[in-house]
């Protein structure tokens, strides 16, 4: 794996001229103008939607069928214009002087065909080794050095059986095994653990410093792209619309749309009205200076006492409620949830899960406890007991009095009134085939309809919609506005507690913002008291007061979240800390100067 | 067509495609024409035989001579006859085989009852003793119930079949094909082919299909004419019509209502376009009949029908019987002669003002079950393919359910009567059962026969229950 | 592994037995009386009394049932009440035919379903793969018998290339059993065949749009080789669930065309036995044809396991 | 916990497609038929003429006469009757049970699915035609068991796509939702399941009613399907393959009834398959 021959020093990696990107009618990209030299790292920015990744794809001749690019693309080893160039070219270019890293790591290896095969395939293809032997070796290679635990292992292991990291990982062992020129990754990391998001990133940078590739990448998460990259370019609706070095474009953006986007991403600034600033609400000026403002309101009647998991012993109760003022909305004790696979057959055993290991917690009225943890931790599992859809294996659950542990008929329905939830993916909540008017309105099981009617299109207008959404299907909503429905429907029962299950994950960074504002407004207009669960610190940051993070079906520590973030107690509670990109720091890293 | 076809039978073998095929060789316990059609004459042999013409002639017996009481028959047999296992046949074979008749379980045993004893007077001689004079008794000699077997060889009737006649049976598969092979030691000589196979089809077009493309040498037993208009002018390819004893009749169950009445049963005889049936069902050919009588029988008469078709009138007898715009139940053999001979039946009944229910029947099993053995039904359709069997009308137990005492009276004259008044007595009985409209006589099925113009010696008739084979010869 | 094989063969015992049960039930309440049959005309009431006992139709049904099982599992079918023989050797022989009769259809539907979905899917949106996909639609809609009818005419009864029916006898040369199984081969098989290929073309289709399909494309492979080195064998996996129901259909569809072909087949014995209500034959036939349904499931989901690991590991 | 997604193409708005359009066109055609043939045939298609058998298409019918001298087209138009009516029935049959079947499976899940997709797979291994054939047998040959029959058949088929369905509807938070707001299994059940699955189950119809199509046809030629004299496109073609040679256009004109009415619920049933599935959405 010897420096690509084809790259000659001077001519830039790769080239973007006036390209543009047709759907029958519709233009998607508008005249990008991009350069990347040999071993620049690009950042490339932009709301979902705004023509990133058909930018991409266009480099790489990767375009769907019924697409059509023109203009000028130019890849260092490959002659002329690569959208003239005939397939055959484009397929020696792809692979073996650019390649590409995609969004999703679950689905982007073949499931039939073992790991290290198709590492192997691509050096094959590209005969960049002698033989099969050799191919198979340096994949085993590759793998050690993306960092796989157990390489051999895993050179025979397939698919299904590696985590998503680890898929991630192979893909870009994959990307880089032929050490092309130029890397492009579309959104490497937003399918992963915060953590695990850590180690990618750092591999990437590392790979493409070392290998000398130059790195286009894509990210919707600023602070990633702050960290990964040294220049940057924003895209709004198929334009480049300003482009630079990134500590200039992030400091000093001089794009209106940039400075709505930066001031959207960063949840520790606000407006005048203590509101977090979204792409409409445009500030003047956005300085990344700004301090951190206080979290949202306090916790009633104190704040909560900052405990960790022992190593040894019974697990602490976090968050406990001491004023008899405010006692505890929500009492767990000893929370275990422990699912057998659904066992095929009798004949076949599962072995148990253990979701939920002894937790014991309180939520005390009108308080916003967020929860944050990894995919797999038990956050669902958790909220799945607080709104009586899942049964505890074993312990207590308690929620305004009534025991959830095993509730009889008229509690669960008690309980349900009390309690409402909003989903993470605001398309897969809202049933495709219902009226807006029918979804919200679904948790009232009685009352006169009238009433109903108008108690609809009253929470849909406190929730940013007018009344002609009434008649309209989830379809016709963009993310943001069908998630405002979710929560309009969660509040029609008005309940006094209000689940959130990673709500703002699935929405742009602009949106975000505005949705968090929403919750932030509605708890205290309602007077709800928040469960939120996150895997972004971020987020729960800004919500909430207290925060217990999650692992392995644990509480490993818990406390006010300014506390937490600050000062993290537990291991498990540092990393976390440790791995999330923060634009700030990043950009704090940076003028720090790094090699680059 | 494109030029002769090739035949893809094997040289010396004749391959000859027939319909329905037998359910296995032993015609003593299953019921079905197609075991004795295949069996007889061909493997099986009698005293005597029913020849294309129609005559009874020697077979196994040379000669023959009744009593003068007509109560018994001496027969003397034929010289150096021998069974196709090699066994000799002689007189003890013949007793034999008549006393064994009462092990029969099908039918046509019962056409040979007035049988009482047999006495075996030499090798070569031997008494038939019946209880009463019979004068169908030759006749139904010449059929299956008059097969000769051999002691040795009656324990595995349905798979081996071991006669004295001209073929033996070589192999069997059920509804694929029989192959007979030539008995080289047969009385009378190696038959003209060394082998034959007969091909089933359950279907006529396939059977036709199979002669054009060359792998059957002759279709025998058609029943569907229209497929032989591709045939007819074509040199490559011989077509016969001949006649049969098969007469296709539209039976009433005369035991109930409403045909108990026998103005109904004229009304329907009167409705019904006996022609036009024939014109679709058999595609014009066939003969016209006006009792169960077909022409090839001695009492066979020509008189102008009883009941010919009238529409006017068949309705005013349906009026008289206040049956106007009655319900009427017809049940079908599912094969489609009938079906097809029905829906004429149908069709002309409603025109004078019934109203037909269909039901066609799986044939044999449920036809059967429900027409002939419970005679749970009203109107009906089948061809009766018996020799002489205008008699059953005098049988109480049978489908047909007519009582007629007077009409029992000459038939029983006729039957035990002096042999030269037989044919008149029985032409008689025959004009009385067609007048009291006892049932429908829709037409006379044709014989139809297509071979290869290379092929000769096929029957043109089918007169007896047997297809005689014997003489069919390549060249 | 060896855990689910276990599983899967006891649950295909229980389906079976289920099956069965299922099949003599239907089956006797069939009317028409086999004893009947058996005697022919105008039999005598205690005859038939007589051969009703002898063929063990006076005993209640359970008990008739659990003898039947009991031959069925020395692989006795019992003997046929009407023909006098064993039911078992016949249907041996009968099977063997349609087994040949619907491997050779299959392999014909096959050659035609996967170059054809292929194309089809690969040129989706141009003309060829709107003809391809559009001829497959026709051939779907032709009923098998008709094509069956159509051939014989022309290359049976015109050109006289091919017999119009009938089966190739024992000691006949190889020759002769092609010349008998082009045709209903044909019949058979380019009818499954274009149905077949509609779900190739979905299947393909469905692969093409798939993440690592693009991954195989940004590695460099060409779209054709893509599709051969990683399209196929995944696409290949819901194409033989549905090959394994095509199977089933044919074994169905066979009855027609041996009529059509008069092959002696277990189809055809099938509509003789039903019509001379020979019940035990007729139980043997239809148990066979349902075990073969469920025999080609399971061997399509044991090939599928070992095709697809992810299975394996559920498993 | 993906990143930002595009919204999901909006299949309500899309238009049809020309699978649906022609497929619909050729279906209507023939349901036209149906219905004219109700009030009104060239014809009366069930007397029998012996003088005008088998002639040829022109001379006072349009399309010539069958062997009992009945005008060919009305029989057509009389048989279209005959057609839809046994794919209807059929369809009807299957669905009704089916779909019940398969949502209660993949509704309550565990136990009770396994048991249920047990009896489903015996089910399966009786193919349609077989239990035409042996209902045939036993309750009499005619069209009413032949639907009655394919019905049965095709269930099971039904029962898996509506449970398969299922299962994916289930997985959906928007019933997560609904049952934390308290909603029963009925009201998901309907609400929710059946609208969500309608389109996989109305495209499952339209294969399995131009099978019953089909399949009438294989029946009529065996003898076990519609009753003479009731006209059916199958009962023609059993009736005229032995004029194949001497009158063709007995055989052309009722395979072609039912090639185009086959053709064209297949054309109907892809194309709403590719309208309702995303996927297809690029391009279109
Ligand atoms: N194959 C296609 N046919 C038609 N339109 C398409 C196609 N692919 C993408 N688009 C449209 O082009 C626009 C840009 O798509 P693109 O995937 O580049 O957005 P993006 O910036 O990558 O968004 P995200 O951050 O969600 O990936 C979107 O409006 C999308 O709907
Ligand atoms: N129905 C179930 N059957 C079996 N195991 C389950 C089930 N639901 C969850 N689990 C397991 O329980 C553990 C916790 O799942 P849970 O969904 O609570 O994690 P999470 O924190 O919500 O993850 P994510 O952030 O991805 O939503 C995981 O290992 C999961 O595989
Ligand atoms: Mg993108
Ligand atoms: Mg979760």
């Amino acid at each position: 794996m010897s420096a690509p021959t084809a790259t000659t020093v001077t001519a830039p990696a790769l080239r973007l001229a006036n390209l543009d990107v047709h759907a029958g009618g519709r233009t998607l990209v508008h005249g990008v103008d991009l350069e990347l030299a040999p071993g620049e790292r690009l950042g490339l920015i932009g709301e979902s939607g705004s023509g990133k990744s058909l930018t991409a794809y266009a480099a790489l001749g990767l375009l769907d069928e019924s697409l059509r690019a023109t203009g000028t693309v130019e890849l260092a080893g490959v002659d002329g214009n690569l959208l003239d160039a005939g397939e055959a070219a484009l397929c020696r270019a792809r692979g073996r002087t650019a390649s590409m890293v995609f969004q999703e790591p679950m689905t982007a290896l073949n499931p039939l065909m073992r790991v290290g095969a198709q590492i192997a395939e691509v050096l094959l293809e590209h005969r960049t080794v002698p033989g099969r032997s050799a191919a198979a070796t340096a994949a085993v290679e590759l793998l050690e050095r993306v960092r796989m635990p157990d390489p051999e292992q895993a050179a025979r292991a397939y698919p299904h059986q590696l985590s998503g990291g680890q898929r991630q990982r192979v893909v870009l062992a994959i990307a880089m095994a032929n050490a092309p020129a130029l890397l492009v990754c579309d959104e490497p990391t937003t399918a992963l653990d915060v953590t695990v998001q850590g180690q990618v990133l750092e591999l990437i940078t590392e790979l493409a410093r070392e290998r000398g590739t130059a790195l286009l990448f894509i990210s919707h998460d600023l602070a990633v792209v702050a960290s990964v990259t040294d220049r940057v370019a924003v895209m709004q609706d198929g334009r480049v619309v300003e482009q630079g070095p990134v500590d200039e474009v992030f400091t000093a953006p001089s794009h209106p749309y940039t400075r709505a986007l930066l001031a959207a991403a960063d949840l520790s600034v606000f407006d005048e009205h203590g509101r977090l600033r979204t792409t409409t609400s445009t500030p003047v000026r956005y300085d990344p200076g700004t301090p951190v403002p206080p979290t949202g309101p306090s916790r009633p009647g104190g704040p909560a006492a900052h405990l960790v998991l022992p190593e040894d012993g019974p697990p602490p109760v976090f968050n406990e409620a001491g004023d008899p003022e405010h006692p505890a909305l929500i009492r767990a004790r000893d929370l275990t949830r422990t699912y057998r696979r659904a066992g095929a057959s009798v004949l076949r055993r599962s072995r148990p899960v253990d979701a939920l290991r002894g937790v014991g917690f309180d939520v005390v009225e009108g308080q916003a406890l967020g929860i944050v943890g990894e995919s797999g931790s038990g956050k669902s599992t958790l909220i799945r007991q607080l709104c009586g859809l899942d049964r505890p294996t074993s312990g207590s659950l308690q929620l305004a009095g009534d025991d959830l542990t095993d509730p009889g008929r008229d509690t669960l329905r008690r309980v349900r009134g009390a309690v409402s939830i909003v989903f993470q993916d605001p398309m897969g909540s809202l049933d495709p085939r219902m009226r807006v008017r029918d979804i919200v309105a679904e948790p009232v099981l009685r009352g006169d309809r009238a009433q109903i009617r108008d108690r609809v299109a009253r929470l849909l207008e406190s929730v940013g919609l007018d009344a002609a959404a009434l008649d309209r299907y989830p379809h016709q909503f963009s993310g943001g506005q069908r998630q405002r429905i979710a929560i309009a429907r969660a509040l029609i029962t008005r309940p006094r507690i209000l689940v959130a299950d990673e709500p703002v994950s699935a929405l742009d960074v602009s949106v975000r913002a505005q949705v968090l504002n929403l919750i932030t407004d509605l708890a205290q207009e309602y007077r709800l008291t928040v469960v939120l669960i996150s895997h972004d610190l971020a987020v729960v940051r800004h919500v909430c007061d207290t925060v217990a993070v999650m692992n392995q079906g644990r509480i490993v520590e818990a406390g006010p979240t300014a506390d937490v973030y600050t000062d993290p107690q537990h291991p498990f509670t540092r990393r976390l800390v440790a791995a999330t990109p923060r634009l700030r720091e990043a950009l704090a890293g940076r003028t720090k100067g790094d090699p680059a | 067509a494109a030029g002769p076809p090739a035949s893809r039978s094997a040289d010396g073998e004749i391959t000859i495609a027939l319909g329905t095929s037998p359910t296995n060789l032993d015609f003593t316990r299953s019921a079905g024409v197609a075991i004795p059609q295949a069996l007889l004459y061909n493997v099986y042999e009698g005293l005597v035989k029913i020849d294309d013409d129609a005559r009874v002639v020697p077979l196994l017996a040379e000669s023959w001579t009744a009593a003068p009481d007509g109560l018994g028959y001496t027969f003397r047999l034929r010289e150096g006859v021998r069974f196709s296992d090699g066994t000799p046949m002689t007189a003890d074979d013949v007793a034999f085989s008549f006393d064994r008749l009462d092990e029969w379980t099908t039918a046509s045993a019962r056409s040979l009852s007035s049988i009482s004893g047999t006495r075996v007077l030499s090798p070569r001689e031997v008494v038939v003793e019946l209880s009463e004079p019979d004068n169908d008794l030759l006749r139904n000699l010449a059929g299956p119930a008059g097969a000769i077997f051999t002691p040795g060889a009656v324990d595995e009737l349905a798979t081996s079949a071991v006669g004295t006649g001209p073929y033996r049976v070589e192999g069997y598969a059920q509804s694929f094909e029989m192959r007979l092979v030539a008995n080289d030691d047969h009385w009378a000589g190696p038959p003209p082919a060394d082998r034959l196979t007969l091909a089933y089809y359950s279907d006529p077009t396939a059977q036709v299909n199979a002669l054009l493309s060359g792998s059957a040498d002759a279709v025998v037993g058609l029943t569907a004419p229209q497929l032989l208009e591709q045939l007819e002018g074509d040199p490559e390819f011989g077509v016969t019509e001949g006649t049969t004893n098969g007469e296709v009749v539209l039976a009433m169950n005369n035991a109930t209502a409403p045909f108990d009445d026998e103005r109904v049963r004229r009304a329907i005889r009167h409705a019904v376009d006996d022609d036009a049936v024939r014109e679709v069902a058999a595609d014009g050919r066939g003969t016209a009949i006006t009792s169960m009588v077909p022409p090839t029988d001695p009492w066979y008469d020509d008189r102008p029908d009883p009941h010919p078709h009238d529409p006017e009138r068949a309705a005013q007898l349906l009026a008289e019987a206040g049956l106007t715009g009655a319900e009427i139940g017809f049940t079908v053999p599912n094969l489609p002669q009938y079906v097809a001979a029905a829906q004429v039946v149908q069709s002309d009944l409603t025109r004078v003002g019934l109203t037909v229910d269909l039901r066609i029947r799986e044939f044999p099993a449920v036809w059967l079950d429900e027409v002939f053995s419970r005679k749970d039904y009203q109107l009906a359709i089948i061809n009766h393919a018996e020799p002489w069997d205008i008699g059953q009308f005098a049988n109480p137990d049978y489908y047909f359910g007519y009582q007629d005492p007077v009409a029992d009276d000459m038939l029983e004259q006729a039957r035990s009567g002096p042999a030269e008044e037989y044919p008149d007595r029985m032409r008689a009985y025959a004009e009385r059962i067609s007048d009291r409209a006892a049932a429908g006589f829709l037409y006379l099925t044709p014989w139809l026969t297509a071979h290869r113009s290379d092929v000769t010696g096929l029957p043109v008739n089918s007169t007896s229950e047997s297809i005689d084979l014997t003489r069919v010869a390549r060249g | 592994m060896i855990v689910s094989m276990t599983r899967r063969l006891l649950v295909f015992a229980g389906t079976v037995l289920a099956a069965s049960a299922v099949i003599f039930g239907l089956l006797s309440v069939l009317p028409g009386d086999p004893a009947e049959v058996a005697l022919g005309l105008g039999a005598s009431p205690d005859e038939l009394a007589a051969q009703r006992a002898e063929m063990g139709l006076d005993r209640p049904l359970a008990a008739q049932y659990l003898q039947w099982l009991g031959g069925l599992v020395q692989g006795d079918f019992g003997t046929s009440a009407v023909t006098g023989t064993p039911v078992g050797a016949e249907l041996g022989s009968r099977l063997a035919t349609t087994a040949v009769l619907i491997g050779s259809g299959m392999a014909v539907a096959v050659v035609v379903a996967v170059p054809l979905g292929v194309l089809a899917a690969t040129h989706q949106r141009r003309p060829l793969g709107a003809l391809l996909s559009g001829s497959s639609q026709v051939g779907i809609a032709i009923p098998g018998f008709l094509a069956g009818l159509l051939l014989i005419t022309v290359f049976a009864v015109q050109l006289r290339w091919f017999p119009a029916g009938g089966w190739y006898r024992t000691g006949d040369g190889f020759g002769t059993l092609l010349g008998h199984l082009v045709l209903p081969a044909l019949a058979l098989g380019s009818v499954q065949g274009a149905v077949l290929a509609r779900y190739v073309r979905s299947a393909v289709l469905d692969v093409m749009r798939e993440d690592w399909m693009r991954t195989a494309r940004a590695k460099g492979l060409s779209p054709a080789r893509a599709l051969r080195r990683h399209g196929l064998r995944n696409a290949a996996v819901p194409v033989l669930t549905v090959g394994g129901v095509q199977l089933g259909v044919m074994l169905i569809g066979a009855v027609v065309i041996e009529r059509v072909f008069v092959i002696n087949g277990l189809g055809s014995m099938l509509l003789e036995r039903v019509a001379t209500r020979d019940m035990i034959a007729v139980q043997g036939i239809v148990l066979v044809l349902v075990f073969a349904v469920l025999l080609i499931n399971l061997v399509v989901d044991l090939v599928q396991t070992s095709v697809d690991p992810r299975l394996r590991e559920a498993s | 916990m993906t990143g930002p997604q595009r919204t999901a193409p909006a299949t309500a708005a899309r238009r049809p497609n020309t699978g649906i359009l022609v497929g619909g066109g050729l279906v209507a055609l023939v349901v036209l038929a149906a219905l004219v043939s109700l009030v009104w045939t060239p014809h009366d298609p069930l007397p029998v003429v012996a003088a005008d058998r088998l002639l040829g298409p022109g001379d006072g019918y349009l399309l010539g006469t069958d062997p009992y001298g009945r005008d060919v087209l009305s029989l057509l138009m009389y048989g279209a009757r005959i057609s839809l009516l046994v794919g209807v029935v059929a369809v009807a049959v299957a669905v009704l049970i089916g779909v019940p079947v398969g949502v209660c499976a993949g509704m309550s899940g565990g136990r009770a699915d396994q048991f249920l997709m047990r009896v489903n797979d015996v089910a399966l291994a009786f193919p349609a035609l077989l239990l035409a054939i042996v209902l045939g047998a036993v309750f009499g040959a005619g069209v009413g068991t032949a639907m009655i029959a394919l019905g049965i058949g095709a269930a099971p088929s039904f029962a898996r796509v509506s449970r398969s369905g299922t299962l994916q509807v289930m997985s959906q938070e928007y019933v997560t939702a609904a049952r934390a707001a308290g909603r029963g299994r009925l009201f998901v059940a309907v609400r929710h399941v059946l609208p969500n699955i309608s389109g996989l189950v109305i495209v499952q119809s339209s294969v399995a009613f131009a099978i019953a199509v089909l399949s009438e046809a294989a029946l009529s030629y065996l003898g076990f399907g519609t009753v003479p004299p009731t006209p059916s496109w199958g009962r023609m073609l059993q009736e005229s393959q032995s004029y194949l040679a001497s009158a063709p256009h007995l055989v052309v004109w009722p395979g072609l009834a039912i090639a185009l009415t086959v053709l064209g619920l297949n054309l109907f049933g892809d194309g709403l398959r590719d309208h309702l599935d995303p996927r297809m959405e690029a391009g279109r």
